[in-house]
C-alpha cells in the first residue's frame, strides 16, 4: 500500500521506456508493451476506486514536501486520462502505421499519459507544476508528429503553453515566498488568511495557465491548428484529456485552493455567484457561443471538432464556475462525457482520414455503406455531443442548465442554449458531409477500418450509452468527490436525479425507455407502411442537368454560407490576430534592441568609458546612488 | 602627485585613442598607453618619500629606508603581460591588414548584431 | 567633433574621480602593508639581496609563473596567427639588404648582448634586473641579427625546446616545495647562502635563470614570427 | 606524509604538461594532442579528491613559498571555487577529447598548448585567493582565448579576435587599476586581508575600485553592455573552444565578480545596481539570440542571456538566490558546453552555420540531435532536467517577498525564458521535422566527436534523475558564500 501510488504513477513511464526499447527489437513488442502497460495503469487505478489516499510523500524539495494523493475527483480525471490514452494507443497501432519514429511516438504518448496522471495525483503545487511542465513539452512533441503544418501549430502551442506555465510559476513562487510549503492544504490556509489583492493575483495567474491548457477563450488560439494538424489519435488525447487537465486545474484552483466562500469574500459584488467565478462563467459562455459559430463555418473536419471542443470545454468550465453542487457535478460529469464523445468523434474522423486521406468535408460523402461501424460511432458521438437524450451529453448539459436556472443566471443560460443549438448545426454538417449524400468516385474502394481501430469506437459508443442511461455510475464518484471538497452532493440514483430542493427530477431510464419505444414505434410504422421504392442515387436530375458520377449534386462546400455571411464580419477581429500583431511588434522592437551590438569596436569601447564615467559622476556627486 | 596625474592622463589618452582613432595601429598604441599609465601608477604608489631602492646592496641600508618592493614586483609582471598583449595585438593587426588591405577600423565591420 | 568633446568630458570625469580617490593616499606616503613584512623578513626568509626579486620570485612567485605563462601563450598565439602566411610563401626572399657595417657590427655585438643579458638574469637576486630584463636583452640581440640578416632564421625547434625546458624547470622546482616539509608550492628549499653572494637565495637564481632563458627564447620566437611575416617565409 | 591533494597542483600539473608539450612539439606534433586530456583528467581526479576536504573544513588554504597567507600568494578553495574547478576540469577533459578528432587545422601543437592553458587559467581564476594573482590568471585565460579565437585565421575569426583582444585588454587594465587602487588603500593584495582592512572605508571610497574591478571582469563576464565582443568571438572560435569559452570562462569571470562583491567588498548596497545590469544582460542577450541565423552565434547570445540570468540570481543577495545562481551556473555550463560541441559536430557534416541548413538533419544525425534537444531542454528549464530546479529556485528566490517590484522582475525573467524557448524550439523543429535539403550527404559525425558530448549528456541526465544531492550541496555552498567570515578566518587565521 505504501509504495502503491508511486507504482501507479511510474507504470506509464516504465511502459513508455519499455515500448521504446522494445520497438528496437520488433514492432509487435512495442505495441504489446504500450497496450499492456496502459491497461495495467487502468487496472491499478481501479484499486483506488473507493480508497482515497491523502498523503503519499514523494520527496522533499526546497523544504516543501512533494506529495501524491488521490481523491474521487482526481480519480475521475485519472480515469479519463488512462482510458482515453489506452484507447488512443490501441487506435494508433494501425493509424500511425508506416510513419517514421514510431518508437519515439509511443514513448511520448506514454510519457504524456504519465505526466497527466501525475497532475491528477499531485498533492502539492510543486508536483503539480513539475508534471504540468513535462506534460506541456511532451504533448508538444506529440502534436508535431503530424507533418509539416503541425510544426507551426506545435510552435504556437508550446509558446502559449510556456507562457501559461510561467504564469502559474509566478503564482507558485509567490505562495512559496510566503509559507515555504506548497501542499494544497497549507496553501488553502494561506489563501484564506492573505489579503485579497494577493489572492486575486494568485487566482488570475493560475487561471491564465489553466485557460491556455483548457483552451478557454481568449487563450484558445493554439487549439484549432494543433488539433487539426496532429495525428488523429493525438487529437483525441489532446481534446479528450489535455483539455480536461486544464479543467481539473481550474477545479483544484476553485475548490481545493480557494473554496467558494473565500471567493465570495474576495470581490463582494452582487452577482448570482462570487464575482470571480461569475467572470469565469462569462469567459466560458463566450467560449461556447463564439467557438460554436466558428465550428459551424469550418470546412475541415478536425478543425470543426477542435472548435467544438472549445465550446464543449466551455460547458465544463461554466458548470464548475457556477459554484453550486449541481453545477459542479454537471461540469465534472460533462468533462467525463466530453472526453468520451469527443474522443469518439476524433477516432471516427481519424478512421475516415485513415481510409480516405482527406479531412476536407467538401471532398467526402456517402461513406455510410462503406464504413458502417465508423458511421455508427459518429452517430452516437454527435447525438451525445448535441445533448440529445438518451445519450450521456444530455444528462450533463441538463444538469448545467438546471444549475444555471437555479442561480437565475439567465444570460449565461441563453449562451449555453445557443451553443447547444449551434452544435446541432455543425454535427449535422459533420455527419452529413462525411457519410451521407453522394459517394465520390475516388472513394468507391474504401473499406471499413481494421478491427483494432474499431475497438475504441465500439467501446466509446458503449460509453455514451452507459453513462447516458445510468448517470449514477459517474455521479457516484462525483458525489464522493464533492463531499471530499466539502460540497453537499445532490441527491442522485443510478438512473438520474430524484429532484427536490427546487430541482427538477430526471430519470434517464424512463427517457431512454420512451426513446427506445419511440424508435420501435417508428420502425413498426416504417416496416408496416408503404413499400419504399429504392432507386439509384443517380436516377435523378438537378437544374435540368442529368446527374453523373463525377459531378457533385449535394451541398458540400460552404454548407452554412448564409450563416457565415452574418457572423463573419464579427470574427474579423480574432484573438489570434491580436496576438500575432503583438508578436510582430515585439519582433520589431527586439530587432531595434539588438542594434546596440553595432559591430563597431569604438562603440564597444566607448560603452566601457561611459559606464565608468557614470560611476565616476556619481562619486563626484557625493557617492549617493539611490 | 604629478606622477599620479600623469598616469591617469596616460590612461585617459589611451582610452581616447581607442575610441576616437580609426587606425588600427593607433588603437594598439592606445592599448599600450593604458598599460604604461597603469604601470606608472603602480610604481608611483610604491614610492616612499626619501626612500631608496629595496636592495640590500651594502650593510648601511636598512629596511626602514626602502620604498615598497611589492609595486615594483607587480609592475614587472604587468609590463610583461602588457608586452604579451601588445605582441598578440600587433599580430592580429598584421593579419587584419592581409585580409582587408586597410588599417581603417571602419572597414573592419563584418560581424555585427 | 562632438564625439571628441563628449569623450574628453567622460574621460576627464574618470581622471577626476581617480585623482579624488588618490587624494586620500598621497604620493610618497608610506602605504606599505605587506611590503614592510617583506623588507623586514627578506634576508631571513629568502636570502636575496634584491627584495624586489624576493617578492617577484618567492612571495609572489605564482604571479611570476603566471606571467611567464602569459608570455608563453602570447608567443603561441602569435605563431598561430602567422602560421597560414608561412604556408603561402615557402620561399625565402630577400627584400632588404642592410649594409656592410650593420652586418659585421651586429655579429660583433651579438655575443656581448648575450653576455650582458645573461649577466643581468644571473645576478637578478643581487642587483636590479632579472629574468625578464635579461631575457628581453637577449631577444634584442636576436632582433639585431634579424635586421642584419633578414634571410636567415633561428632554429625554432631549439627555441621551443629551450622555452619548454625552462618552463618545466620552474614548475618542477616549484612543485618540489610541495613534497618537502612545508607542503608549499615554490618553497625555497635550497640553502640560503650568504647575502650578496652569487650563490645565495636558494632556488631564486635558478628560477631567474630559467625565466631568463624562457623570456629570451619566447621573445626571440615572437620576433622570428613577425620577421617571417614580412621578410622570410616557411616555418619548416 | 606527502600531501598529494594540495590544490595548487590544479595549476602546477597542467602547466607542467603545457611546458612538456612545448618540449615535445618540435619532435612530434601529434603527440601534443594527447597531453590536454591527460592533464585535465589528473585535474579532475585532484578536484574530486578535494571534495571531502572542502566538505569537512569549508575552505582549504594552500600557501606558496612556505609563508602564511597575508604575506604570500595563497590558494583558497571553498565550495563555489571547487565546484567551478570541477566543472572546468570536466569540460576541459571532454572538450579536449573532442579535439582529438575535431581539430585538423595546423598548428595543432600550439592549439593544444593554448587550449590547456585556457583550462588552466580558468581553474586558476576560481581557486586563487589573491587579487593580483586573479589578474594574472585572468590574463592567462584571456590571452590564450585571444589566440584560440583567432585560430582559424579566416576573416571572421581575425576580426572577432581583434575586437575581443582590444576589449579584453582594456578590461584587464581596468581590473589591474582596480587592484592597484586596493593596494594603495590597504597595502595588501590578499583577498581576505583586503576584506578585513577595507571594512573601514566608506561606501564612496569603495565604489571606485569596485567599479573598476567590476567593469574589468564584467567585460570578460559578458555583462551588458560590455559583452559586445562575445557574440563575435565565441562563434568564430573552433567549437570545442567555444564550448569552454561559453561554458565556463564567462562563468569564471562572474565568479570573480561574486568573490569580489561578497567576500572582498561585502557590498550588499551595490546589488540593486548589478541587478539592473544583470537584467539588461538577460534581456539583450535573449532578444538578440532570437534573431540569429547562425547557430553558434545564437548559442553565444544565449550565453549572454544565461549569464544575465544567473548573475541576476546572485544579485538578489539571498542564500536562495546564490543557490539558484550556482545551480544555474552548473546547468548552463554543462548544457551550453554540450550544445556547442554538438553544433560543432553538426557543422562538420552540414558545412554551414546557418540554421536553415540544419533542417531535417535530425533524421540523419540522430544521436547529435537528441542530445541537442536534451541540452536545450535543460537550458530552458523544462522538467525533469536540472534546469527546471534551478529556474524554480531562482524564481522562488526572487519572489521571496511579493511586491510589485519583484513581480515585475519575475515577469521579465519568465518572458525571457519564453523567448529562449521560442528560439530553441524553432531550431529543434527544423532539425527534427524540417525537410532535408536535397542532394546533401549527411551522416552521423564520427564517434570521436560523438562520444565526448554523449558523456556530457549522461552527466546532464544523471543530474536530471538525481537532482536532490546537488540541490542540497548548492545550498551549502550558498550559505558558505554568504558567511564570508568563514573564508576570511580560514585564510587569515588558519595554519
Amino acid at each position: 500500500m505504501n509504495m502503491s501510488l508511486m507504482v501507479l504513477l511510474l507504470t506509464p513511464f516504465t511502459g513508455g521506456i519499455l515500448s521504446y526499447l522494445g520497438g528496437k527489437i520488433h514492432r509487435s513488442v512495442r505495441y504489446t508493451f504500450a497496450i499492456l502497460f496502459s491497461s495495467l495503469t487502468l487496472v491499478e487505478l481501479f484499486f483506488y476506486y473507493n480508497k482515497p489516499v491523502n498523503h503519499f510523500v514523494l520527496g522533499k524539495m526546497f523544504g516543501s514536501v512533494m506529495i501524491l494523493q488521490i481523491n474521487p475527483i482526481s480519480w475521475l480525471f485519472a480515469f479519463i486520462v488512462t482510458t482515453i490514452s489506452l484507447l488512443a494507443i490501441i487506435f494508433s497501432v494501425n493509424d500511425m502505421e508506416g510513419r517514421g519514429g514510431l518508437d519515439f511516438y509511443y514513448f511520448e504518448l506514454m510519457v504524456v499519459e504519465g505526466a497527466m496522471l501525475g497532475i491528477t495525483l499531485a498533492g502539492d503545487l510543486l508536483t503539480f507544476f513539475l508534471f504540468w511542465e513535462i506534460m506541456s513539452w511532451t504533448s508538444y512533441l506529440l502534436i508535431i508528429q503530424g507533418g509539416n503544418k503541425s510544426i507551426k501549430a506545435g510552435y504556437k502551442y508550446i509558446i502559449m503553453s510556456i507562457i501559461g506555465a510561467n504564469s502559474m510559476l509566478i503564482a507558485i513562487a509567490m505562495i512559496y515566498g510566503k509559507i515555504h510549503t506548497l501542499v494544497f492544504r497549507n496553501v488553502a490556509m494561506l489563501l484564506a488568511a492573505s489579503p485579497h489583492g494577493f489572492d486575486i493575483a494568485i487566482f488570475v495567474l493560475f487561471a491564465i495557465g489553466f485557460f491556455v491548457e483548457a483552451a478557454v477563450m481568449p487563450l484558445h488560439t493554439w487549439v484549432s491548428d494543433a488539433y487539426s494538424e496532429a495525428p488523429s489519435s493525438v487529437s483525441s488525447v489532446l481534446s479528450g484529456v489535455l483539455e480536461k487537465i486544464g479543467a481539473y486545474g481550474l477545479f483544484v484552483l476553485l475548490y481545493a485552493l480557494f473554496g467558494v466562500s473565500l471567493l465570495g469574500k474576495l470581490m463582494p459584488l452582487r452577482f448570482p455567484s462570487p464575482t470571480i467565478m461569475y467572470t469565469i462563467g462569462w469567459f466560458a459562455g463566450i467560449s461556447i457561443v463564439v467557438s460554436t459559430f466558428l465550428a459551424i463555418l469550418q470546412e475541415d473536419a478536425k478543425k470543426l471538432l477542435a472548435y467544438s471542443s472549445i465550446s464543449q470545454i466551455g460547458y465544463v468550465v461554466l458548470g464548475i464556475s457556477i459554484g453550486t453542487s449541481l453545477g459542479v457535478a454537471g461540469g465534472l460529469f460533462h468533462a467525463l462525457n466530453h472526453a468520451i464523445f469527443k474522443s469518439l468523434l476524433f477516432f471516427t474522423i481519424g478512421a475516415v482520414i485513415y481510409r480516405t486521406g482527406t479531412r476536407n468535408l467538401s471532398e467526402l460523402g456517402g461513406l455510410i455503406k462503406k464504413m458502417p461501424v465508423t458511421f455508427t460511432g459518429t452517430l452516437f458521438g454527435i447525438i451525445a455531443l448535441a445533448g440529445v437524450p438518451p445519450l450521456n451529453g444530455f444528462v450533463s448539459k441538463w444538469m448545467i442548465y438546471e444549475a444555471l436556472l437555479q442561480k437565475k443566471e439567465v444570460f449565461l443560460l441563453i449562451l449555453a442554449l445557443i451553443g447547444s443549438t449551434g452544435s446541432f448545426l455543425y454535427v449535422y454538417r459533420l455527419i452529413h458531409s462525411t457519410f451521407l449524400g453522394q459517394l465520390p468516385e475516388k472513394f468507391k474502394d474504401v473499406k471499413e477500418v481494421p478491427f483494432l481501430m474499431q475497438i475504441p469506437i465500439w467501446l466509446l459508443s458503449l460509453g455514451t450509452i452507459v453513462f447516458g442511461i445510468w448517470p449514477g455510475l459517474a455521479m457516484n464518484v462525483i458525489a464522493r468527490g464533492e463531499k471530499f471538497f466539502g460540497i453537499t452532493p445532490i441527491k442522485y440514483n443510478l438512473y438520474g436525479f430524484p429532484g427536490g430542493n427546487g430541482m427538477g427530477s430526471l430519470k434517464m431510464i424512463n427517457i431512454s425507455s420512451v426513446f427506445i419505444a419511440g424508435l420501435i414505434v417508428a420502425y413498426i410504422i416504417f416496416a408496416l407502411g408503404a413499400k419504399t421504392h429504392r432507386i439509384s442515387q443517380y436516377d435523378n436530375y438537378a437544374a435540368g442537368q442529368v446527374v453523373t458520377k463525377d459531378t457533385k449534386y449535394n451541398y458540400s462546400y460552404g454548407f452554412y454560407m448564409f450563416f457565415g455571411r452574418v457572423v463573419n464580419p464579427v470574427f474579423k477581429w480574432s484573438a489570434d490576430k491580436i496576438y500575432l500583431a503583438w508578436a510582430r511588434s515585439a519582433n520589431v522592437f527586439g530587432d531595434y534592441m539588438r542594434r546596440i551590438y553595432t559591430g563597431n569596436l569604438e562603440t564597444y569601447s566607448s560603452y566601457i568609458v561611459v559606464i565608468i564615467s557614470l560611476v565616476g559622476f556619481l562619486i563626484l556627486l557625493g557617492g549617493k546612488i539611490w | 602627485m604629478i606622477f599620479y596625474v600623469g598616469a591617469f592622463i596616460l590612461i585617459a589618452v589611451g582610452l581616447y585613442a581607442i575610441i576616437i582613432k580609426k587606425n588600427l595601429v593607433k588603437i594598439i598604441i592606445g592599448l599600450d598607453l593604458i598599460s604604461s599609465g597603469t604601470n606608472l601608477l603602480i610604481v608611483s604608489i610604491g614610492y616612499v618619500k626619501g626612500g631608496t631602492a629595496p636592495i640590500f646592496s651594502h650593510p648601511g641600508i636598512l629596511p626602514q629606508m626602502m620604498v615598497d618592493p611589492v609595486p615594483q614586483a607587480l609592475t614587472l609582471t604587468a609590463i610583461v603581460i602588457g608586452a604579451s598583449e601588445l605582441a598578440l595585438a600587433a599580430a592580429f593587426v598584421a593579419i587584419l591588414y592581409k585580409h582587408y588591405g586597410t588599417l581603417d577600423i571602419r572597414k573592419v565591420r563584418g560581424l555585427k548584431w | 567633433m562632438i564625439r571628441k568633446i563628449t569623450y574628453t568630458i567622460f574621460l576627464s570625469i574618470i581622471v577626476a574621480t581617480l585623482i579624488l580617490f588618490f587624494v586620500a593616499f598621497p604620493f610618497g606616503k608610506n602605504k606599505m602593508g605587506v611590503g614592510k613584512y617583506y623588507l623586514n623578513n627578506d634576508i631571513k626568509q629568502t636570502g636575496a639581496a634584491n627584495v624586489v626579486t624576493a617578492v617577484t620570485l618567492d612571495y609572489r612567485g605564482l604571479d611570476t609563473l603566471g606571467e611567464v605563462t602569459v608570455l608563453f601563450a602570447a608567443a603561441a598565439g602569435v605563431s598561430i596567427l602567422f602560421y597560414l602566411i608561412d604556408q603561402d610563401k615557402k620561399k625565402r626572399e630577400r627584400q632588404v639588404y642592410p649594409n656592410f657595417i650593420v652586418r659585421v657590427g651586429s655579429r660583433i655585438i651579438f655575443p656581448f648582448i648575450l653576455l650582458f643579458g645573461s649577466y643581468i638574469f644571473i645576478h637578478g637576486h643581487l642587483t636590479p634586473g632579472g629574468g625578464f630584463q635579461g631575457g628581453s636583452i637577449i631577444a634584442s640581440g636576436f632582433l639585431l641579427l634579424y635586421l642584419a640578416y633578414p634571410g636567415e632564421r633561428v632554429n625554432r625547434k631549439k627555441l621551443a625546446v629551450t622555452e619548454g625546458l625552462a618552463g618545466l624547470t620552474f614548475v618542477v622546482f616549484g612543485a618540489i616545495g610541495i613534497f618537502t616539509g612545508a607542503h608549499s608550492f615554490l618553497f625555497n628549499f635550497f640553502p640560503k647562502g650568504t647575502l650578496n653572494m652569487l650563490f645565495s637565495a636558494g632556488i631564486l637564481p635558478i628560477l631567474y635563470i630559467a625565466i631568463g632563458f624562457k623570456v629570451g627564447s619566447e621573445f626571440a620566437g615572437i620576433i622570428d614570427d613577425m620577421m617571417c611575416q614580412t621578410v622570410c617565409g616557411g616555418e619548416k | 606524509m606527502v600531501n598529494l591533494t594540495n590544490p595548487i597542483l590544479l595549476i602546477a600539473v597542467p602547466l607542467f604538461f603545457v611546458f612538456l608539450a612545448a618540449v615535445i612539439a618540435p619532435f612530434s606534433k601529434r603527440a601534443t594532442k594527447y597531453l590536454p586530456p591527460v592533464a585535465f583528467l589528473i585535474n579532475l581526479i585532484i578536484t574530486l579528491y578535494l571534495i571531502p576536504q572542502v566538505a569537512e573544513k569549508g575552505v582549504i588554504v594552500a600557501t606558496t613559498a612556505g609563508i602564511k597567507p597575508p604575506f604570500a600568494i595563497n590558494i583558497a578553495v571553498d565550495g563555489l571555487g571547487l565546484s567551478l574547478a570541477i566543472i572546468a576540469s570536466l569540460l576541459g577533459l571532454i572538450a579536449s577529447l573532442y579535439n582529438l578528432k575535431y581539430i585538423t587545422e595546423e598548428p595543432q601543437d600550439k592549439f593544444n598548448m593554448l587550449f590547456l592553458l585556457l583550462g588552466t587559467g580558468i581553474t586558476w581564476m576560481v581557486i586563487t585567493g589573491d587579487m593580483f594573482n586573479l589578474f594574472v590568471a585572468f590574463e592567462v585565460t584571456s590571452i590564450s582565448a585571444f589566440g584560440l579565437v583567432g585560430f582559424l585565421r579566416d576573416k571572421d575569426s581575425i576580426e572577432a579576435g581583434f575586437k575581443y583582444l582590444v576589449m579584453g585588454s582594456i578590461g584587464a587594465s581596468l581590473l589591474l587599476i582596480g587592484v592597484v587602487m586596493l593596494y594603495a588603500a590597504t597595502g595588501t593584495l590578499n583577498m581576505a586581508d583586503i576584506a578585513e582592512k577595507i571594512a573601514r572605508f566608506s561606501f564612496r571610497q569603495k565604489l571606485l575600485p569596485y567599479s573598476f574591478i567590476f567593469t574589468g571582469l564584467g567585460i570578460e563576464g559578458a555583462l551588458f553592455p560590455l559583452n559586445a565582443w562575445l557574440p563575435d568571438a565565441h562563434p568564430a572560435a573552433p567549437s570545442s573552444v567555444s564550448s569552454i569559452l561559453s561554458g565556463i570562462m564567462t562563468t569564471a569571470a562572474i565568479y570573480a565578480i561574486i568573490r569580489a562583491t561578497v567576500t572582498v567588498f561585502n557590498y550588499s548596497a551595490i546589488t540593486p545596481f548589478i541587478l539592473l545590469i544583470a537584467l539588461l544582460t538577460l534581456v539583450f542577450g535573449e532578444t538578440s539570440a532570437f534573431f540569429q541565423k547562425d547557430i553558434k552565434r545564437m548559442l553565444a547570445y544565449s550565453t549572454i542571456g544565461q549569464t544575465g540570468f544567473f548573475f541576476f540570481a546572485f544579485s538578489l543577495g539571498s542564500v536562495q538566490g546564490m543557490q539558484g545562481a550556482f545551480m544555474q551556473i552548473l546547468n548552463h555550463s554543462l548544457s551550453k558546453a554540450m550544445l556547442f560541441l554538438i553544433a560543432g559536430a553538426m557543422i562538420t557534416q552540414v558545412h554551414s552555420r546557418n540554421i536553415d541548413d540544419f533542417s531535417g538533419i535530425g533524421k540523419k544525425m540522430k544521436i547529435s540531435s537528441v542530445f541537442f534537444a536534451i541540452g536545450a531542454f535543460s537550458l530552458m528549464g523544462l522538467p525533469p532536467f536540472f534546469g527546471f530546479w534551478s529556474k524554480l529556485t531562482i524564481i522562488f528566490a526572487t519572489l521571496a517577498y511579493t511586491n510589485f517590484y519583484t513581480i515585475t522582475l519575475v515577469v521579465i525573467l519568465l518572458f525571457m525564458s519564453v523567448i529562449e524557448g521560442a528560439y530553441f524550439f524553432r531550431v529543434m523543429q527544423s532539425m527534427f521535422f524540417g525537410k532535408l535539403k536535397e542532394g546533401t550527404e549527411i551522416k552521423e559525425a564520427s564517434p570521436g566527436l560523438v562520444v565526448p558530448f554523449v558523456i556530457l549528456g549522461i552527466v546532464i541526465l544523471t543530474l536530471a534523475i538525481y537532482p536532490t544531492p546537488i540541490i542540497a550541496v548548492s545550498k551549502k555552498i550558498a550559505v558558505q558564500l554568504i558567511h564570508r567570515a568563514v573564508y576570511i578566518n580560514a585564510v587569515l587565521g588558519g595554519l
